[in-house]
């Protein structure tokens, strides 16, 4: 088995690098690309049931080279329009974890058995989403929500399900444990930091959604924090998302405990390259360092 | 990164039509496009109608809806948001071009065959429009061009019908090694298919969704490429290769709809 | 009055950026000296009752000109020791804000006391630290141990006090209608955010605690956005902090909703110019802008 | 920003002191500090003994506790956490130069006056140590020193009895136009008494607690200044002029003990 090969909950990934949901997720030939381009897998955009065109423009900020803030509203052709999507990636053996979002854990539960009927390896669950019941506060920060998801999910579909938690929490050792309980196969984080850019100028939020967030090398800290709390409370593997831009940088999050990587932001500069940069690195590093393959590495640094 | 420009000229170009000029410091090439963004309204994709060694950058904007509406009635003074400029852009190399514009097309043509004019190319033109005093940079391309063909939908001015009928006679008159083209997708596919049967290379300019302009969402998919970066220039081979051209394009959600 | 001349719950302020609770606050010269520098008013380092040497170094890992990480550990010398340096400061007319931390209500309360018998004009609650009653959670991400604290404090003084809160929240606007339920008068945003720095080489964590918390530049986004809900949902007062370097961060802040700003991690590269650069900057903008006075940017970005 | 240095070379140079030198880009001025990380022990601030335009950097470390102790036992190979360096340095301008330097202090005065000798100044150099094998760099003075003045604590070798009570003799047999000194506080408040008694501009290099090193925390705190930043090196006016030096420092919790 090649050093770069990770197993997640019996899915196995050519390497650790996946493509993060909402970047390049749009179409089946996109998520065929980035695949080709040397990503160990993919995920796709986050589904919901019925189309959503998403906010209007300004949807997107770049702040600097260490950070972008987005506020995208989940646009999506809808489940039922993204299959051929789906079924163009799986077709040319495209790796797919297919990523879902809902107000409800039946409609999670419904759009995850849609992702599993098209053949999909893995399900993430974008626990972020902002339509949410409860008191206005979004489902994945509260434990007992995002435990209903999951569990709802769990026993709607066979293959593993991935919680994706956010970073907007007190308490990530909390949701990550919430998660674990219900029956989660994995846990991925982190989504985008809740951020708010304003233009000086026009005196008004740059974004049309005025609140949106962080992603990029800016929330590598952050990320790699949770990916560390998670790792001291659950024994589920981590997916490490947030700020990968070098192999230093993947390291550093299997280091903290993750076994899977994600890659959004960085995909932007790089035009898919970096993955291949991305793999390369991380295979070099892991031999200078005396690791045999990426498990070895996995939370090396709580055992100093 | 986003800043901000202050309009100081704006340009009744046709009815529909309006050119606003602005001090913009980051370079651009012919082709390239800028996010442009009202605050309070929307940020859309805009190609640069005027570009280096132009003092003041521009951008040429039709009405289609309500934001180029609101864009056709700014002012001088007025300041706006700006990003970019984004994409790939035409190579100025073919030393004789034939320009096909439809509409607004010509935005983006009229800088690239002024372009390649200063370095010695010679540039024919066909420009279509709706109507007569819809005909843009009609002018701007008779300082330069060796000759420009016009066309109206309704027959005011030029040969009556769609500018793709003219092409047959153009590309039979002269040899051409490159033809341009933008505007809409039926039309470029038309003269796509014109230019291959007279075996010229052909390079469009694509329109797509676009939200982050840098690479990351897939709005602007269109098959395996991103036209925000690898665009909104295509070469023909590269176009006919994509199922997408002239059949369909995506809309905000991402659900494909008639291009 | 002047344009920058600021007043919070009656105190009043030369212009509105202060020194940032933590950043040369262990001696009464430094405070003076920030003031001397330009600032409006300087907030303490956090007091607490005994001696503490804070964690071992390293205490702080400079990520790059976008963001720095810290775990001190609260390192003070007490607040008997530390009176003679607040004392000094006030001796030389500096305005000074009173930061203290606790575990418990009751020794915020005290410390609280003792800080206005020293005289300070404000104090400022950290609300962030990790010696928690309660089930390991900080005491500032529990909205009913926050109150707490607030009401048990006002109570015990008669100058304004201010809560200082954490991003490390699902919901920042919960928070601050806690504080101002319970009887702050302002609330300062945002501390530091959850954040990990791991060595790739040692293959541990840098800082000497694990865990740490990042500021400076990349967290403005963070905290805009921290200000701009708890804008929309309270009445007090809003204390913005949080990579605050430049005048246009500054102006930014105040659109968001801040009347005060606290400026921490950007003094480190000026070594205290940055203060006057701010307050000159900051007075060209408003002018430019047409503002007559802080007071009137105050939350503008809500207005369009 | 930080980075990972590996120890290329040891030099053992008194029973309690070692150097460890190694390859570090970041140009150094002499008097300027690192801060040296021991993963899993502690970090601390280390002046820099060896500077460009040496092709290796060095510390050179004393043992006073368990810190230093660790550092003591570090084998060629070992890498180490690095950032810096930090402070500001020594002027090399003045032409006469005495310094004066106890237990470690050597370390940082070592590479100064190697500098300034190299720009053509005089150096003459009081050494003192607790005993004869503790005298640090006496070999590496005396390469390029006018003279070299010893004294122990136990009298072993050279004067018995503390190093400032060579002053008022060294101080007179000559005009120097600056005394550079660093060891023990209470060792450089007599020095610096000396030399205004001489009329001789003092410039000490002190030591205070430090954290960050970047001129945020206050560890570093001496009166209004920041020992990381506007130090390590003080003129004897600013030093006079601040009612801590030789009185009282900082512990890490900011409660002041004696100096
Ligand atoms: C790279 C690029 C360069 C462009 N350059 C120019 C230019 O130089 N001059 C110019 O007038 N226009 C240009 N456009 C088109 C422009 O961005 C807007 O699409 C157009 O102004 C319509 O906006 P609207 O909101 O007023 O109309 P809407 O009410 O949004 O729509 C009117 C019509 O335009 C289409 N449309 C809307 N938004 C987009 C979009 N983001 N991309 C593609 N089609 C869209 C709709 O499908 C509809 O048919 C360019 C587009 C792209 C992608
Ligand atoms: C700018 C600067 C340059 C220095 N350069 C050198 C050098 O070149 N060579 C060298 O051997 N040492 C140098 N030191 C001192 C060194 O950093 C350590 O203080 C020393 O090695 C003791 O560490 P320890 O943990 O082994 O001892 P500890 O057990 O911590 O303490 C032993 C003694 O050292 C004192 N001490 C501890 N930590 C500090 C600190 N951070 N700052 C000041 N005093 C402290 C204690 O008060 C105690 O008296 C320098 C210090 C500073 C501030
Ligand atoms: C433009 C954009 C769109 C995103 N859309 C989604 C989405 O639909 N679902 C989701 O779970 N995460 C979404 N994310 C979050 C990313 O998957 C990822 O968690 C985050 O960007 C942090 O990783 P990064 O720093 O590598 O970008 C999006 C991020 C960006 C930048
Ligand atoms: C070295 C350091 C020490 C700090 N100590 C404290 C503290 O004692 N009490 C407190 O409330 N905040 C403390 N903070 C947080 C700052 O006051 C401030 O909230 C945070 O750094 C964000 O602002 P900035 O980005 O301008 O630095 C500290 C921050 C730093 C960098
Ligand atoms: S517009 Fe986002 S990828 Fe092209
Ligand atoms: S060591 Fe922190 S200010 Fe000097």
């Amino acid at each position: 088995m090649d050093a770069l090969t990770v197993k997640v909950a019996g899915v196995e990934f050519r390497n650790p690098f996946l493509l993060a949901s909402g970047i390049w997720g749009e179409s089946g030939a996109s998520l065929h690309r980035a695949y080709v381009a040397g990503a160990g897998g993919v995920v796709t955009k986050s589904i919901g049931r019925e189309p959503r065109t998403g906010y209007p423009n300004p949807t997107i900020e770049r702040l600097d080279d260490w950070g972008l803030l987005n506020a995208m509203g989940l646009p999506n052709p809808g489940i039922k329009n993204y299959a051929e999507e789906v079924r163009f990636a799986l077709s040319k053996g495209v790796k797919v974890v297919g990523s879902v979002f809902g107000g409800t854990p039946e409609e999670f539960a419904l759009l995850s058995v849609e992702m599993e009927k098209l053949g999909v390896g893995s399900i993430e669950l974008n626990l972020s989403c902002p339509h949410a019941k409860g008191y206005g506060s979004e489902i994945g920060a509260d434990p007992e929500l995002l435990s209903e998801v999951v569990r709802a999910v769990k026993k709607a579909v066979k293959v593993p399900v991935w919680a994706k938690l956010t970073p907007n929490t007190s308490d990530p050792a909390l949701l990550a444990a919430a998660a674990e309980s219900a029956g989660a196969d994995a846990i991925s984080a982190i989504n985008t930091v809740r951020a708010l850019a304003i233009d000086p100028v026009g005196m008004r939020p740059v974004l049309y959604h005025g609140l949106g967030g962080l992603s990029g090398p800016a929330i590598k800290p952050i990320g790699l924090a949770f990916i560390w709390q998670a790792y001291e409370k659950v024994r589920i593997p981590l997916v490490g998302i947030g700020g990968i831009t070098t192999p230093e940088d993947a390291f550093e999050y299997l280091l903290a405990g993750a076994t899977l990587l994600e890659v959004g932001t960085a995909v932007a500069d790089s035009g898919g390259t970096v993955f291949h940069t991305l793999a390369d690195g991380l295979r070099e590093i892991l031999k200078e360092r005396g690791f045999g393959n990426v498990a070895e590495a996995v939370g090396a640094a709580h055992r100093k | 990164m986003r800043t901000t420009v202050t309009i100081e000229e704006v340009v009744r170009e046709t009815p529909s039509t309006v050119t606003l000029r602005f001090r913009y410091a980051p370079t651009a090439l012919p082709g390239q496009f800028v996010m442009i963004w009202l605050p309070g309204d929307d940020e859309v994709p805009m190609s640069l109608s005027y570009v280096e060694p132009e003092p003041l950058k521009g951008v040429t904007v039709k009405v289609m809806g309500a934001t180029s509406r609101h864009f056709n009635q700014l002012e001088k003074g007025v300041r706006v948001g700006i990003r970019g400029p984004y994409g790939n852009h035409f190579d100025l190399t073919p030393s004789n071009i034939l320009l096909v514009a439809g509409g607004s097309g010509a935005a983006v043509l009229a800088p690239a065959a002024e372009a390649a004019h200063r370095r010695g190319s010679k540039v024919s033109v066909a420009l279509g429009a709706t109507t007569a005093n819809e005909i843009l940079f009609r002018d701007r391309f008779a300082r330069f061009a060796e000759e420009v063909f016009l066309s109206t939908d309704d027959g005011t001015e030029g040969r009556k019908g769609f500018v793709t009928n003219l092409l047959p006679e153009i590309l039979s008159s002269r040899k051409f090694d490159a033809v341009w083209s933008c505007g809409p997708e039926v039309m470029m596919v038309k003269t796509l298919r014109a230019s291959e049967e007279h075996g010229v290379p052909f390079f469009g300019s694509l329109e797509r969704q676009m939200k982050c302009a840098i690479n990351l969402c897939d709005a602007c998919a269109f098959g395996p490429y991103h036209v925000c970066t690898e665009g909104p220039v295509f070469d023909g081979k590269t176009l006919a290769s994509v199922e997408d051209f002239g059949t369909f394009k995506r809309d905000a959600s991402g659900q494909r709809v008639r291009a």
